[in-house]
């Protein structure tokens, strides 16, 4: 997975702030995850934490090509793009923290971040289980004539539900504007794609729903966002539905729980060489589109945004007990 | 003005005035459209409204229903057919992890209001496609359960559920369809019922009978039989099973004092078992005899005319059941 | 579906009994699907009743391609798949009437056909669940070496469910061998294919899934069962499943309740061209393997066997309502 | 001569005991293998006994169960592993609509001796991650379903499950697998228990407290709090929902004249109904209250600890209800 990004700067036409901005976000949302880290350590956050170290450029890459009516909506590791698509990260972690300033007031927790207001549908944790969500919200925009194209975002294990198969197979005869994007990790938890999917290439299985795909570094924060930008214009263009496979990997455990029995350092050393943060900025730097002095000075910025979130999400308050049976149902008693 | 008509044309009408009313109510399920619905609910629909609001799906129960979720997320009102409630077990992990759980999960940001309508049953059609699992849905929070027995519910729920915000798993019974009952002229204007509340549809001062869907009208024949020997038996109609109106039975045991409930589904964990538990906190003191529970044999589902016949609750078992709590006489608590 | 199976007759060094033991299988299954249709309409039959007819050629090529160790695990359209294995028709039409004399003893009734004496592991009327199952007695057979093949009947509805995806992945990733036969009937009940199905082409279903396929002509019973030759060999030689498309067309409604109003009367009169039993007397009549009064005899005997069958169904008793409790588990009460 | 051990351990010790002694009995589930089981029961299985028999699957739970009945009706002893019960609601067509079915569909032909793992519980695992369905599955005829408290009965559940002829869900509890007790030593022999019976784990005089799974301990622990004040509970843990043993339930209340269940589910239409509903059928005249049940708020569950902790009964909420049913005193019957 060797970027070549670079080459990509003139041709995207993207002005400095807009790559700046990119670097931005990834190393934010590393921040971030470190942070969660050390506060789940201490006790501080509790449940299921799954972070997004390593992956970060498909994220930041395809929400830099949605437009705001675009829809998002992924599975449960969703920090990276809650943060991408511009939860604050004080929201963020009060949500970790279980606190009422939570993104959604502590109800949901780390799994099930969201926020409507910016098209982002939110973080689910069955897996596959959002394919079909995706394929309702891409009916509504294609019903109500809205031009939005939804994101679905979810793992490599996630395409051997059946949930996947009858999404998948419903969005093409449908001709649903829903990029389902396939972040291949090789790994769904501790068990490597090989030994559970019988095709290991996940664009392979878009043929049998007819649906168009392409496969793209995930490591590259311009080819992910160029791959997207192209999906997204397949999607806009009424051409049904489009498969993104991103090639990534997960730097850190699939949990705070996991052994990590299943992988070698080694190999784990060997992915991190393909640390999508370091590459980008090396890129940035010998194309001279920024200085060393920048991306400290960047780097320092998201360190005190991450401490300031974290300092937040200590002094908010819990969610108020009496609200415990808010949100059951929209409507309240009887409906009339 | 009212009118007799069908349950199954009860049905139809709601369909039809809400997708008159709403642009966003649409279709969508298996067969509903070329084939005009397994239980010829949406005949005509297809040709009628096109192919944009009455949708044939795949077989993918857990596909469509999930892509109805989405859809109602998304500002839609899509009202989807499961050929059977059998098969709704294949969308399950929809309809109770993601339907019942997103406006809770997401602070009230997002809602689900799709209405999931399905139909239980049975009639010689064996082990898989005669059963009702009404009892687990209404387990459920955040879901709204309802079962309607009469015409009028059945279109009175349905276009209130199509408006409303909530997710409603909306059980008909394929033996109710050629059912007919009064229901008020669409002339008067929408008939729009709150999906709550149980209604005494006979009043009676002996024995309550409890029931919902196709047992109301055991319960109905139970009645009339008992009353030929001299019983006055109140029946209920429980058309609710999510929220499920303990105070309305709770009010006619004050007044009768014994209480029989009659369902379609196998007894233990049946609805029934929730109404005794909850009347007996409730009216303890009035209960002059146990509270008896008539329900299916807990046996799978045989094919044979003959077996089928002592699976299911009749008026005779429900008479029996009733006359039961009346003949017993009290001994004093040990 | 113009059928070319004359030509074969040779190459599938066939001999004249097995010849016209296909053609009598054939005939016995029309003329019992017709009866049953009689029965059903005079109320001696309830329920859902799916007939075969039109399809024969399908279920009994493949399964004279079988061995006897093989198994066979069927959708609910069943019929002339028991019968094809060898279910007596006595006992199939005894099972329609309900009665203890049926070959499950009147429990299941016309979709649950089963018969473990013969491998026959019965007929299931949840679209796309049998496939789960058929996967699982293929890893039994793989398991304990077994050199059995399981050979899996569903339609071309029941691709479209997260069932075949699951199941078809899982069979490919673990090597299984099952045959997943589709019978492409063009109507999942009331719906086309085309309106349900991403793609028309069933076999290319397989390609997501690694697995080898072919398309066969379902009229042509000897087309057929050569196919299903290759595909067993395929799958005993250890080279995992095999989906086997078989083209067909259903003659009656998908059940006793159907309309039809999906489709046209001319539509179906120009499948009836294709009606398998016809077609395949005539290739046995101009390449002289047998006579026409040879196969009036024919007709005449399963005309008579499935008179029989019925007089049969009709005397036999009813289950006896003692019974009703046996078989809710297998072991009785306390497990020890 | 018994030792203390670990519920996990005792389930490593069920698992590892009847894969020697049979072979064909495999191990098949999500992460069970390479990673050692989502709770760790699994660890080490994978290098022990192989690829064969240790089998990891795909994120496929309707597949997986599917084709572990498959394997069973073919003459295998599949135990699969379901992650959660949350996810169980993926395969539950398999597990009702086939498993609970063959047997009596085939007329006694064909068995499904497939034993299925999966762990209820919670822990600030949000609204999806946080439900327990026993309920459901005890509704169904056809399953066996236990809900093993002790370390004893998950080895000697597991190893008679696996050597039934019936579909078990077997139903564990994230929040057990440290908890220590008594279990036979091996070398004693196979700890073979009958997949029935309730137990009664403490005796007392004036009130039944019943309950299961982690329950159970509730029940304990409000027992000796209501010792302290000279309350005398009796308590019983069911072990087994599917057949139910409400005689031992009933033997207790005749002693003690009141009842209390408890259970981590939703309390509408959980398994503490059932025992309401049956007991008050059986044991009316010896009931001196209401029977009180002690269940979850009806509410999804949230992820914040503070929230969280309201949800689920407690200790002290199984006290309240004690001695709520304790304190009233009876009006003459209305
Ligand atoms: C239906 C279901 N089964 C199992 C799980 C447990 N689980 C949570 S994440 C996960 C692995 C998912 O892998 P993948 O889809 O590749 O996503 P990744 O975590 O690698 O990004 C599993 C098995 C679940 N949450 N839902
Ligand atoms: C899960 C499920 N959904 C729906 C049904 C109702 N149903 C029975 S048969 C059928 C059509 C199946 O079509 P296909 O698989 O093509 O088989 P065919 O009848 O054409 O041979 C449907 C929708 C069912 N039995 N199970
Ligand atoms: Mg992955
Ligand atoms: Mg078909």
């Amino acid at each position: 997975m060797t970027s070549s990004g670079g080459s990509r700067i003139k041709e995207l036409a993207l002005e400095k702030d807009d790559l700046i901005d990119l670097y931005r976000q990834m190393a934010l949302i590393r921040a971030f995850e470190e942070h969660a880290e050390e506060q789940y350590a201490r006790g501080r956050i509790a449940g299921f934490l799954h972070v997004y170290i390593g992956e970060e450029a498909t994220g930041v890459g395809v929400v830099s090509a949605m437009q705001e009516r675009d829809h998002l909506i992924t599975h449960y590791r969703d920090h990276g793009y809650a943060l991408a698509r511009g939860v604050t990260p004080e929201a963020a972690m009060a949500e970790l923290f279980g606190k009422a300033t939570g993104v959604v007031h502590g109800r949901g927790g780390s799994m099930h971040f969201s926020d409507v207001t910016k098209n982002f549908w939110g973080g689910y944790a069955i897996v596959g289980g959002l394919i079909p969500l995706a394929a309702g919200l891409a009916l509504a925009s294609q019903y109500q004539e809205q031009d939005a194209v939804v994101v679905c975002v979810f793992g490599d294990g996630a395409t051997n539900t059946g949930a996947f198969h009858e999404a998948a197979n419903l969005a093409s005869v449908w001709k649903l504007p829903v990029i389902f994007l396939v972040e291949n990790n090789l790994y769904g938890m501790g068990t490597a794609v090989e030994y559970v999917s019988a095709v290991n290439d996940m664009s392979r299985k878009a043929i049998a729903y007819d649906i168009a795909s392409a496969r793209v570094d995930g490591q590259d924060v311009l080819a992910v966002r160029e791959a997207a930008q192209a999906a997204l214009e397949h999607c806009r263009s009424g051409n049904g539905p489009f498969l993104l496979e991103s090639l990534t990997y997960r730097f850190r455990g699939h949990s705070m729980a996991d052994p990590e029995a299943y992988r070698s350092k080694e190999e784990v050393n060997r992915y991190r060489k393909d640390d999508p943060i370091p590459l980008f900025r090396n890129k940035l730097l010998s194309d001279g589109v920024a200085t060393q002095e920048e991306f400290d000075q960047i780097d320092a910025e998201v360190l005190k945004q991450v401490e300031q979130a974290v300092e937040f999400a200590e002094q908010s308050p819990v969610p108020d007990p009496s609200t415990i049976a808010d949100f059951i149902l929209a409507d309240s008693g009887a409906v009339h | 003005m009212a009118r007799e008509i069908s349950y199954r044309d009860a049905l139809r009408e709601a369909l039809r005035e809400e997708m008159d009313r709403d642009e966003r109510v649409f279709l969508m399920g298996e067969d509903i459209g070329a084939y005009g619905g397994s239980y010829v609910v949406t005949n005509g629909f297809l040709e009628e409204y096109g192919r944009k609001r009455v949708r044939d799906t795949p077989i993918s129960e857990l596909g469509i229903v999930g892509a109805a979720v989405g859809a109602a997320m998304g500002g839609l009102r899509p009202i989807v057919e499961l050929m059977t409630i059998n098969f709704s077990l294949l969308a399950i992990d929809q309809i109770v992890n993601h339907a019942a759980k997103l406006h809770y999960m997401f602070a009230g940001t997002i809602s689900a209001p799709v209405v999931i309508r399905t139909a239980s049953g049975w009639g010689q059609l064996g082990p898989t496609h005669s059963q009702t699992f009404e009892g687990w849905y209404a387990h459920v929070p955040g879901l709204r359960v309802v079962m309607p027995a009469t015409p009028r519910d059945a279109k009175g729920f349905l276009k209130t559920a199509s408006r409303g915000n909530d997710p409603v798993m909306f059980i008909e019974h394929s033996l109710l369809y050629r059912n007919r009952g009064e229901v008020e002229d669409p002339e008067d204007g929408d008939l729009l019922l709150p999906l709550e509340g149980a209604e005494v549809r006979r009043e009676g001062t002996d024995v309550t009978l409890v029931s919902w869907s196709r047992g109301y009208y055991l319960a109905m024949g139970a009645a009339e039989e008992l009353a030929k020997e001299g019983i006055s038996a109140e029946v209920i109609d429980m058309r609710v099973l999510r929220p499920l109106d303990i105070a309305t039975v709770v009010e006619s045991v004050k007044k009768t004092n014994h209480l029989v409930t009659v369902e379609e589904s196998w007894r233990s964990l049946g609805v029934g078992a929730e109404i005794a538990a909850a009347v007996q906190e409730e009216a303890f003191d009035y209960l002059d005899a146990p509270i008896a529970r008539v329900g299916s044999l807990e046996i799978p589902v045989p094919y044979a005319r003959n077996l089928e016949r002592l699976i299911f609750p009749d008026r005779d078992k429900v008479v029996e059941a009733a006359k039961g709590v009346l003949a017993r006489n009290l001994v004093p608590a040990g």
